[in-house]
C-alpha cells in the first residue's frame, strides 16, 4: 500500500479505497455525426503521460464521490499545485 | 564452552537454561541466546554448507547478513539462526549437507569451481539438446537451500496491526532513541522499531566510556528505560522493518515473545514523518577464503563476548579498517583472548587512545596491512597478512580472524523510500543526497561515529520530523543544529575493496558463492552494469538480501571501470529487507463474504452453498446436480428462490430521469406507474453489462434492480457517467436492505393469496405489473410480476429483517401446493428453456446488445440524452461477422454437449454457452454464440467438445424460447 | 403451524443473553453476562436508521436536530445521532428507544435493514480496531464524535467515534448487512486477545447515559 | 584460462547515422525482431536502441512463464508457435534458455469457471495444443502441496492442465537474442535514449537520440511500458493502453517442491518454482497507471494470503524479494501489432500486458517479416489497432466487463 489520495470529502486516505476512473478527457462528445475514430479516441485512447496527469477517482470504500486530482505517474504521488509544476 | 560471567553488558540469563536438539544431541543454551550463539556455545563452528560449492560456513555476523547460518528449526527451512531467539525444545538441523556440516559428502564441489564460471549453465548443458532434461533434474536438485514438505503445517498464531504514527523511527540505537524522544517531546505519536530484542544499538555491548563517567552500555540502557516510560512512544522490539513505501508507509513484523498473543505480527504503519536511524553493518573484507569458519566480523566477535559471554576464539588476528575493530581487540584481549596481531587497512586516522591501548597490551599493530588469505581445510588455522600492495607477507597460526573492511550504512529503508543515494568519497558510503518528503536520517549511517554526535544527530532528526508534522520547531531546530555542529563530524572510511589476492575463492557474495573472479568474468562478457552483474552472477540475490555484497559489489565494479567516484552506483534494494514468512504476511486473513437473510435456513434445508462474487448462494438443493426435482416442481407446482443478491436501488430527485436515460439503453421516460420496465445497460463499446427492471414509485422517484454482479458498481457507474452534468439526483443502494423471493410456478398465486389480503389476481396484478402491499398486515412488500423462469411468478422484495419470516410464511402456506426451494442451477435451466439471458454466461466482454438479440431495447431517438453505449450501438448495428446468440437443439437427443464446447468447421465459429437436458421438452437444448452467418434458423452446427477425439456432435439452430414460446405461462 | 412474524438481526452472538425484550417484532438482547471491564461488542441492528439526501440538506431538522455543517462531523442530541457524510447526504441513527416514523419527505430513506449496526465499548477497543483498519481514530484534527467512512476489515463502513479517550472509548459502526456474520467473526477474533465479548443493549444505554 | 573474452553482444559500436531499421527498446520483443530481421530477412543494418540496459524492463521482471492455452483462435496459433520456438532458439542461438517444460495448471474455483475453461481447452485441442480439464483430485496428484479442501475462500474445483507450458530463464533469452542479433550484425546500443521520431510526407525518415540522429525508413516501437507515451509524444498517435505496474516476488530458495506452474484467477496469483529453487509468484496490478516499478505492501500481503490458502505449506516459507515492472494493458488483453498504417514505416509491437514474455519469439519473427516485406502477415492481422474503433475487441478475456467506468 503506497498510494494515498486526497478525497475532497474524507481527506487523505489509502489509495486502495479508491477506484481509478481514467484520464480526464472532458464531457461526453455530441453524438451527431461522430466518427468511429473520434468516438474510439474518447472511449479508449490514452495519452499515457509519464508525468503529471489530471485524472478521475472515486472514493468507493468511503463517501463515494467522484473527483479529479493531479498525480505524477512517474512517482505515483499526488501533486499539490499541478499548475505551478506542469 | 564456559561463559564469561559478571559482564554488565550480558543479555543472557545464566540462571535459565534452555534445551534444544541438534544432530540428535541434546544441547543446552541460555535464555537470551540466539540459536546461533547457543550452537556456538556448544562448540559448533560449521553451521552449514554453501549453495554451489558446498563450502563449510560458520558464524560470520550476528544480524543475518548472509545465509551462513540458515538452518532448519522445528521443520521450518531457512531459519536464520543468528536472529532467532533460542526456545526450549527446539529441533535444529543444518541445511544443504549430505551427511553433516563437518563431513559433507558434497564437499568435493569446492574443487570443481573451474567448471562453473559465471553463467556457465547458459553456455553448456544444452549441447546436445537431449542432455538438457537430464541436466535440468540435477540443476533443480542442487539448487535451493531448505526443504519443506507438501504436507507441512506452519504452527503458531499470526496477527496484524495498522497503527498510525506522527513519527515512525526505524532503528532503536542511540540515534533512533534520541530522535524518538525529541519527537515525543513535541506531544507527537511516535513509533520506534528495533530489530533486536532490546534498544541500544551498537552502544549496548560497549564498555567504552561516554565521557560522563558511564560506559556506553550503561548510558544507553538508562536512556532506554527513560524512553519506555514515555507514553507518547510506542516501542516495538524484535521488529525488523521489511518495507518502506510511498507516503511513509512502513511495514515490519514483530516476533512474539512468550507472553505475546502471537508468534509473529505484521505491522503496517502510516506515518507522517519517518526517521531512518538504522546504523551500520560491516563491509566484508575481500580476501582468499574470506568466509572460512573462524573468520568473523568485528561486531560478531565483540558481541559474542559482551552480549553472550562467549569468547569467540583462543588466538586471534584482527584485520580491520575501523576504530571499532581496535576497540574490540582491546576489549577481547582484556576478556582473555590472545590477540596475535592487529592489522589496520588505514595508514592513519585511528583514535590515538586506542593505539595507546594496543601498545599498553603489547599487541602488535600493523598499519596498512590486511589479511590476504585464510588457511584451514574446514575451519581456520592460519592467516596470511600482507601490505596493501601485497609486497610483504606474514603468517599467523590462529583460530580466529576478525576481519572487516569498514562500515556499511544500512540504507535499505532509504532506498525503498526512493531516496537518491550517491557515493561519498570521504566516508566511502552511499549516502542520501536527496531525501523524499518527510523522511529524516540520523546516526551512524551518515558516517558519524562519535557517541555524542550520534545522539545529537538523532535529536536533530527527531526535531525535523516534528516539524514535518506541522509542529513549530524553529528554535529547537536551531539549538539541535548548533549542538551538532560543535561535535566531531563523520569519520573517514577505509577505501580498500579487495586485499591483494591471487586465488579463486574470494567471495563477494556468500549466499550465491559468487567470487571476485566470477564478477570479473561477467565484466569481460560485457555485463558492465552492477545490476547486470547481479543478474548474471546472482550475487546479492540470496537470503542475506545483499547484506554481504551490497556495498562491495558496486565498489568493485566502479574500481574496475577505474573511477569509483563517478561510477559507483548503489545496487537496487528490494522489500522485504528481512525475509519474512508468508504466514506472517498473511496475518489473520479474514474472509469477508456476504450472506443473504435466509442463508442459514437454506443451508439447513440442504442447500449446497457456493461463493458467487461477494455472496454465498445456494446452488443446489439435492445431491442430484441436474436439479430435476427442483426444476419440475417449478414447472408443475411452485418453487421459492432466494434472489436477495439482486442489486436494488432507489434513484430520485429532479434529474432522476436524466440519469436513467444516460445509463439505460431504452427510453426511460416511457415508464408508467405500476408497471415494470425491463432494460439493459451497455458500456461505450455497446457491450451489454447489465440488465434489470425499473419501476416508478412516485414522480422523479424510481426503484430499480441490477444483476448481482453489478450491484456493487452501479452507483459508481451512474455517478461516473453523469459527473460532468451537475444534475440533482440521489441514489441509495438498497441491495442489502431488501431480501428477494422469487416465487414461481403455476401455484404461486394461490400461495401468495393465502398470506395477503391484497388482490393478486391476474386482473388486479397482471404480468409486468408492480404492486406494493402487506403480508399478514405486517410485512411490507414490493412485488413484481416477472417471468425469468417462464412461469407465473411473483418477485417479492421484503425488508431484510422480515425476509426469514416471509420465507417461512410462504413455505408454510405453500405446503399444500407442493412448494419447495430451488437453487441457482435449477433457475439456470429454467431460464435457459426460456432463452433468458444471464450476462457473463451468454455474453462476454465483446458481446453487444445487438449480438444477444436485445437490440430492440435500444431507443435510437434519444441522442440528446447521450446514452452510454448509444454511439457504438449505432455503429455496430449492422456490423457483420460478430458472434450472435442462438438457440439450438441436438440431432442426437441422447447427448447434451458440455458447456464451453466449441462450434467449428475448418475454424472456430463460436461456442456453447449453456446446454442442458430440458425435462419439460424431453430433449437437450442450448444457447450458443456463433458467427453471424451460422445464426440463421436451421443451420447445422458442428460441436467440438474437449477430449472428443474428432467425434463431433451436431446441432441445429432453432428459434427461441424453447419453452412456452407464446409466453402464456408467465401471464397466467 | 403458525409462523410467528419476527424481524431478525443479521447476527447472533455465541452464548445466551441473560435478558431479552420483544420490541416491534424484534427480539432485543438486553443483557449478557458481564465480564469486568473487558471490551464489549453490542448489536444495535434493530435501531432505526435513515438516509437523508438533499441538495439543500440544511433545511432538514430530523428529530429537531440540525444537520452538522461539515462532512465528517456528527451531532448527538435527543437520542439522535446525525452524521454528515458529504455535501448532500447525512445518516441519522436513532439511539434511543422511541418508535419513530420516517418524515414524509422523499429526502429520507429508511435504511435500517440495509446495514448491520454495532457498537464497540471499552478502553481496549482501539487495540482491536487497529487490527482491522488503517483508518485513524485518533486524528488530532478531529474531535469526537466524528464520522469516518472507509474500510473496516476490508468492508466499507460508516464509523462514528463517540469517544477516543481511555476513560471514554466507544465506536458505532454500520456496514452492508450481508457482511454481518463475517464482520462479527472478524471483530471477535481480533478482540479475543482482549477478551472482547458480546453485551446487551443496556450496556450501550448505560454508556450513553454516563 | 579465459584469455580475451568477447562481450556477449559484440563490442560496443558507435551509433551510425544510417540504419535500415531502428528498433526502440532493447527488450525481448525488440531484440527478437532485430534477430529475425537480420537472420531471416538479410536486414543486418539494424540498430536496437535501449535507454537503460537490455532486459531492464518487463523482459527482466516477468516470471518467465510460457504457455499456449490462450482463449481465442486468433491468439492460440501465435503462442503455439512461440512455445515451439524455445528449443529451436536454444540451438540456433547456442545459448541455453533453460526451458523447464513443467506444464501449467490453471485452477478453477467454480462450476462456471470449469465450463469457461472447457472453451479454452477445446480451443487448444482444436489447434493441436495439448490441454486438458482435470478435477481437483488430479490437481492434488500433480501438485501435492495444493489445498483442495472445501473450506477455503475459493475451493478448487479442478484445473486446466497444459503440459507443453513451463518456464524459462528470462535473462538468458534477452542475452541470447542480443548475442544472436549481434552475431548477424545488429548493433545493440545501450544507454541510448530516443528523443524524437522524424516523419516527412507521412513516412518515417529518422530517429533522434541523445547520441545523435539516425536516418532510417523504418521504426519499430517495442518500448514496452513506454510504447504508448512514446507513440503519443513523438508521433501524436494515442493508443488504447494503460500502463500499470505489475508485481512479482520470490521466496527463499527451496529444494524441489512445485513441479508445475500453478495459477488461479480467483486468487489472482500464480506460483512456480524456478530452477534456483525460489517460489516465484505474482500477478497483481494496481488498476491505476503509473510508471514506477515500485511495489506495494498491499500486494505482498495479498499474495501471502492467497498462497497461505492455495499452497498452505508455503506459510513456513519466507518471501525474499519483491519487484515491479510495467505492463502496457489494452482493454481486451491482446496486443497491438500493426504498422504502415497512418505513417509509412512506423511499426508497433506493444500492448502486451501480461503476455509479452511468452510471445516474444513468435511476435519477433512475424514483426520482422512485416517490417521486411511491408505487408502484414496473416498471423498478425487480427491484432491491428483499428479493431478498437470497430468495436471488435478480441475476447482474450472472457470477463463481461472490467468493472471500471472507463471501460
Amino acid at each position: 500500500m503506497a498510494l494515498t489520495l486526497t478525497c475532497p470529502v474524507c481527506g487523505k486516505r489509502n489509495g486502495y479505497e479508491f477506484r481509478y476512473g481514467g484520464e480526464e478527457k472532458g464531457p461526453r462528445p455530441d453524438e451527431a455525426g461522430i466518427t468511429p475514430r473520434s468516438w474510439c479516441e474518447y472511449v479508449h485512447m490514452n495519452q499515457c503521460v509519464a508525468g503529471i496527469q489530471k485524472e478521475w477517482w472515486c472514493h468507493k470504500d468511503g463517501c463515494g464521490v467522484w473527483f479529479t486530482t493531479h498525480r505524477d505517474t512517474t512517482c505515483n504521488l499526488e501533486v499539490d499545485k499541478p499548475e505551478a509544476q506542469s | 564452552m564456559k561463559r564469561l560471567e559478571k559482564l554488565s553488558t550480558l543479555r543472557i540469563n545464566p540462571a535459565k537454561t534452555l534445551h534444544f536438539k541438534y544432530k540428535n544431541k541434546n544441547l543446552k543454551g541460555l535464555s537470551g541466546d540466539t540459536v546461533a550463539t547457543a550452537l556456538y556455545a556448544s562448540g559448533i563452528r560449521i553451521f552449514g554448507r554453501s549453495l554451489k560449492y558446498h563450502r563449510p560456513r560458520g558464524l560470520y555476523s550476528l544480524d543475518g547478513e548472509s545465509s551462513n547460518t540458515c538452518m532448519q528449526v522445528n521443520g521450518i527451512p531457512n531459519v536464520c539462526a543468528e536472529t532467532t531467539l533460542l526456545a526450549d525444545g527446539m529441533e535444529v538441523k543444518a541445511q544443504n549437507v549430505a551427511g553433516s556440516p563437518e563431513t559433507d559428502l558434497k564437499g568435493f564441489m569446492d574443487k570443481l569451481d573451474w567448471a562453473m564460471p559465471a553463467g556457465f549453465y547458459y553456455r553448456t548443458l544444452h549441447k546436445p539438446a537431449r542432455i538438457w532434461p537430464i541436466a535440468l533434474k540435477q540443476v533443480r536438485k542442487a539448487a535451493g537451500l531448505g526443504k519443506i514438505s507438501a504436507e507441512f503445517q506452519m504452527p503458531g498464531k499470526y496477527d496484524e496491526i495498522y497503527p498510525k504514527a506522527d513519527v515512525c523511527v526505524i532503528g532503536g540505537g542511540p540515534a533512533g532513541m534520541s530522535a524518538a524522544l525529541a519527537a515525543a517531546e513535541n506531544g507527537l505519536r511516535v513509533i520506534l522499531l528495533e530489530t533486536r530484542p532490546w534498544l541500544g544499538g551498537f552502544f549496548d555491548y560497549r564498555t567504552a566510556q561516554n565521557g560522563a563517567g558511564l560506559s556506553l552500555s550503561q548510558s544507553v540502557r538508562q536512556a532506554a528505560e527513560q524512553l519506555e516510560q514515555n507514553s507518547n512512544v510506542r516501542i516495538f522490539t524484535q521488529t525488523p522493518v521489511v518495507g518502506v513505501y510511498n507516503n511513509n508507509l512502513v511495514t515490519a513484523f514483530q516476533k512474539g515473545c512468550e507472553t505475546d498473543y502471537f508468534d509473529e505480527r505484521y505491522l503496517e504503519i502510516r506515518a507522517t514523518s519517518v526517521v531512518v536511524a538504522t546504523g551500520c553493518s560491516e563491509r566484508p573484507l575481500l580476501f582468499e577464503n574470506n568466509e572460512r569458519p573462524g573468520v568473523m566480523q568485528i561486531g560478531c566477535a565483540h558481541r559474542l563476548a559482551q552480549t553472550y559471554g562467549l569468547l569467540p576464539g583462543k588466538q586471534a588476528v584482527f584485520s580491520i579498517g575501523h576504530d571499532l575493530g581496535l576497540e574490540a581487540a582491546l576489549d577481547l584481549f582484556d576478556l582473555g583472548l590472545e590477540v596475535l596481531c592487529v592489522a589496520d587497512i588505514r595508514e592513519d586516522g585511528q583514535d590515538p587512545a586506542l593505539i595507546e591501548g594496543l601498545q599498553q597490551r603489547n599487541i602488535p599493530f600493523l598499519r596498512g596491512w590486511v589479511a590476504t588469505r585464510a588457511h584451514g581445510n574446514k575451519t581456520l588455522h592460519k592467516v596470511t597478512l600482507a601490505t596493501i600492495p601485497g609486497t610483504l607477507r606474514k603468517d599467523f597460526s590462529c583460530d580466529l580472524l576478525v576481519a572487516s573492511a569498514g562500515m556499511t550504512p544500512l540504507t535499505g529503508p532509504l532506498s525503498l523510500a526512493q531516496a537518491k543515494l550517491a557515493f561519498e568519497p570521504y566516508t566511502g558510503f552511499f549516502i542520501p543526497r536527496q531525501l523524499p518528503a518527510k523522511i529524516q536520517v540520523a546516526g551512524r549511517l551518515l558516517g558519524l561515529n562519535h557517541p555524542a554526535t550520534i545522539e545529537a544527530s538523532g535529536r536533530l532528526a527527531g526535531t525535523l520530523a516534528a516539524g514535518d508534522c506541522g509542529v513549530s520547531v524553529e528554535s529547537r531546530l536551531k539549538e539541535a543544529r548548533e549542538k551538532l555542529n560543535q561535535l566531531p563530524g563523520p569519520d573517514q572510511g577505509s577505501k580498500l575493496v579487495t586485499a591483494p589476492v591471487q586465488g579463486r575463492k574470494t567471495f563477494i557474495c556468500f549466499d550465491e558463492d559468487t567470487t571476485v573472479k566470477n564478477v570479473k568474468q561477467a565484466l569481460a562478457k560485457g555485463f558492465d552494469a552492477t545490476e547486470l552483474i547481479k543478474r548474471f552472477t546472482a550475487a546479492g540475490t540470496g537470503p542475506g538480501q545483499g547484506g554481504i555484497p551490497g556495498h562491495n559489489l558496486p565498489l568493485f565494479v566502479a574500481q574496475y571501470h577505474g573511477d569509483i567516484k563517478a561510477t559507483a552506483m548503489p545496487t537496487t534494494v528490494r522489500a522485504p529487507l528481512v525475509p519474512t514468512y508468508i504466514a506472517t504476511y498473511a496475518g489473520s486473513n479474514h474472509d469477508m463474504c456476504k450472506r443473504t437473510p435466509v442463508h442459514d435456513s437454506q443451508k439447513a434445508a440442504g442447500g449446497v452453498i457456493r461463493r458467487i462474487g461477494v455472496w454465498k448462494r445456494a446452488r443446489y438443493f439435492s445431491k442430484d446436480f441436474s436439479c430435476r426435482a427442483e426444476i419440475e416442481n417449478v414447472r408443475k407446482n411452485v418453487g421459492l428462490l432466494d434472489a436477495s443478491t439482486l442489486g436494488k436501488f432507489r434513484l430520485w430527485g429532479p434529474d432522476a430521469l436524466n440519469a436513467l436515460q444516460r445509463v439505460y439503453a431504452s427510453d426511460m421516460s416511457r415508464i408508467t406507474n405500476g408497471k415494470v420496465k425491463y432494460s439493459a445497460m451497455c458500456n461505450d463499446d455497446a457491450c451489454i453489462i447489465d440488465d434489470g427492471v425499473v419501476v416508478k414509485r412516485a414522480e422523479n422517484d424510481y426503484y430499480f434492480t441490477t444483476s448481482t454482479a453489478r450491484a456493487g458498481a452501479t452507483v459508481e457507474w451512474i455517478r461516473y457517467h453523469t459527473r460532468y452534468d451537475g444534475w440533482n439526483f440521489h441514489m441509495v443502494n438498497l441491495t442489502d436492505a431488501f431480501g428477494v423471493i422469487n416465487m414461481a410456478g403455476p401455484n404461486a398465486r394461490k400461495v401468495l393469496a393465502k398470506v395477503t389480503d391484497a388482490d393478486v389476481s391476474d386482473d388486479a396484478f397482471p404480468y409486468a405489473a408492480y404492486r406494493e402491499f402487506m403480508i399478514k398486515d405486517t410485512i411490507p412488500v414490493r412485488s413484481m410480476r416477472l417471468g425469468f423462469v417462464g412461469e407465473l411468478s411473483f418477485e417479492l422484495h421484503v425488508p431484510s429483517s422480515y425476509m426469514q419470516a416471509l420465507w417461512d410464511l410462504l413455505t408454510e402456506a405453500g405446503k399444500e401446493f407442493g412448494i419447495r426451494h430451488f437453487g441457482l442451477e435449477a433457475q439456470n435451466v429454467l431460464r435457459m428453456e426460456k432463452a433468458h439471458l444471464i450476462i457473463g454466461s451468454e455474453s462476454e466482454q465483446r458481446t453487444t446488445l445487438h449480438d444477444v438479440g436485445l437490440g430492440f431495447l435500444w431507443s435510437r431517438d434519444k441522442s440528446e440524452e447521450k446514452t452510454v453505449g448509444a454511439v457504438a450501438l449505432r455503429q455496430t448495428e449492422n456490423q457483420e461477422a460478430r458472434l450472435k446468440l442462438v438457440g439450438f437443439k441436438m440431432e442426437d437427443p441422447s447427448r447434451v454437449p458440455k458447456d464451453g464446447s466449441i462450434i467449428v468447421d475448418n475454424r472456430i465459429r463460436g461456442y456453447v454457452c449453456i446446454a442442458r437436458h430440458s425435462f419439460a421438452l424431453q430433449e437437450p437444448v442450448g444457447l450458443a454464440l456463433v458467427d453471424a452467418p451460422l445464426a440463421g434458423e436451421g443451420t447445422r452446427l458442428q460441436i467440438y467438445e474437449d477430449e472428443c477425439n474428432g467425434q463431433h456432435l451436431y446441432a441445429t439452430v432453432v428459434p427461441t424460447p424453447f419453452y412456452d414460446p407464446e409466453g402464456k405461462r408467465i401471464r397466467m | 403451524m403458525a409462523v410467528e412474524i419476527k424481524r431478525q438481526s443479521p447476527i447472533s452472538f455465541p452464548g445466551n443473553p441473560l435478558k431479552t425484550e420483544l420490541r416491534g417484532h424484534w427480539t432485543v438482547m438486553q443483557e449478557y453476562e458481564a465480564k469486568g471491564d473487558a471490551p464489549r461488542v453490542i448489536d444495535l441492528s434493530h435501531r432505526i436508521r435513515w438516509d437523508l439526501q438533499d441538495s439543500d440538506i440544511a433545511r432538514h431538522r430530523p428529530g429537531g436536530v440540525s444537520i452538522p455543517d461539515t462532512p465528517g462531523r456528527c451531532v448527538f442530541e435527543n437520542g439522535v445521532l446525525i452524521n454528515r457524510m458529504n455535501r448532500t447526504q447525512a445518516s441519522i441513527w436513532h439511539l434511543s428507544g422511541e418508535d419513530l416514523s420516517i418524515p414524509d419527505d422523499p429526502a429520507f430513506t429508511d435504511v435500517t435493514d440495509a446495514t448491520v449496526f454495532l457498537a464497540l465499548l471499552g478502553k481496549e477497543i482501539f487495540s482491536i480496531t487497529e487490527k482491522l483498519t488503517t483508518l485513524d481514530f485518533f486524528d488530532p484534527l478531529k474531535e469526537a464524535p466524528f464520522l469516518l467512512q472507509g474500510p473496516f476489515s476490508h468492508v466499507p463502513c460508516q464509523m462514528v467515534i463517540l469517544g477516543n479517550t481511555p476513560e471514554k472509548s466507544a465506536i458505532l459502526f454500520t456496514c452492508s448487512r450481508g457482511y454481518a456474520q463475517d464482520m462479527i467473526a472478524a471483530v471477535l477474533e481480533a478482540g479475543a486477545e482482549f477478551e472482547l465479548h458480546p453485551a446487551g443493549e443496556n450496556a450501550f444505554s448505560d454508556w450513553v447515559n454516563k | 584460462m579465459f584469455g580475451r573474452v568477447k562481450p556477449l553482444w559484440g563490442e560496443k559500436s558507435s551509433l551510425k547515422s544510417n540504419y535500415d531499421a531502428v528498433i526502440i527498446g532493447g527488450g525481448l520483443h525488440g531484440l527478437a525482431a532485430a534477430y529475425f530481421l537480420a537472420r531471416d530477412h538479410n536486414m543486418r543494418n539494424v540498430a536496437v536502441l535501449e535507454k537503460r540496459f537490455i532486459g531492464f524492463g518487463g523482459s527482466g521482471r516477468n516470471t518467465a512463464i510460457v504457455r499456449a492455452n490462450q482463449r481465442t483462435q486468433e491468439n492460440v496459433p501465435l503462442y503455439k508457435e512461440a512455445l515451439a520456438l524455445w528449443p529451436v532458439l536454444t540451438k540456433d542461438l547456442d545459448y541455453n534458455l533453460m526451458f523447464f517444460n513443467c506444464g501449467n495448471l490453471n485452477l478453477m474455483h467454480s462450476e462456471a469457471a470449469m465450463n469457461a475453461a472447457r472453451m479454452n481447452v477445446a480451443t487448444a485441442q482444436f489447434h493441436g495444443v495439448e490441454s486438458h480439464l482435470i478435477d481437483a483430485k488430479q490437481c492434488k496428484e500433480l501438485v501435492p502441496a495444493l489445498n483442495i479442501l472445501a473450506d477455503i475462500t475459493y475451493p478448487i474445483f479442478g484445473a486446466m492442465y497444459h503440459p507443453p507450458g513451463g518456464i524459462l530463464r528470462h535473462d538468458a533469452i534477452v542475452w541470447g537474442l542480443a548475442k544472436g542479433a549481434a552475431e548477424h550484425g545488429v548493433h545493440v546500443h545501450q544507454q541510448t535514449e530516443v528523443t524524437g521520431i522524424g516523419v516527412e510526407n507521412g513516412k518515417i525518415v529518422s530517429v533522434e537520440t541523445d547520441k545523435g540522429q539516425i536516418k532510417t525508413p523504418r521504426v519499430l516501437n517495442a518500448a514496452g511500458g513506454y510504447s504508448a507515451a512514446l507513440s503519443y509524444q513523438m508521433l501524436g498517435i494515442k493508443l488504447p493502453i494503460s500502463v500499470l505496474t505489475i508485481q512479482a516476488m520470490v521466496t527463499q530458495p527451496l529444494k524441489p517442491l512445485l513441479n508445475h506452474v500453478v495459477s488461479s484467477g480467483a486468487y489472482h496469483a500464480y506460483a512456480n518454482q524456478t530452477l534456483k529453487g525460489e517460489i516465484a509468484t505474482g500477478a497483481h496490478m494496481d488498476s491505476w497507471p503509473n510508471y514506477t516499478t515500485q511495489t506495494t505492501a498491499y500486494y505482498i500481503k495479498h499474495q501471502a494470503e492467497a498462497l497461505a490458502e492455495m499452497l498452505p505449506c508455503l506459510r513456513g516459507v519466507k518471501f525474499m524479494r519483491h519487484w515491479g515492472g510495467l505492463a502496457d494493458m489494452t482493454p481486451d488483453m491482446a496486443p497491438i501489432m500493426d504498422g504502415n498504417d497512418s505513417i509509412e514505416g512506423y511499426f508497433m509491437d506493444c500492448g502486451w500486458g501480461y503476455f509479452g514474455f511468452k510471445s516474444c519469439a513468435a511476435s519477433g519473427k512475424y514483426m520482422a517479416q512485416f517490417m521486411a516485406s511491408g505487408n502484414c502477415p496473416n498471423m498478425l492481422k487480427p491484432f491491428s489497432l483499428r479493431r478498437f474503433e470497430q468495436h471488435r475487441l478480441m475476447g482474450e478475456t472472457a470477463a463481461v466487463v472490467n468493472y471500471t467506468p472507463d471501460n
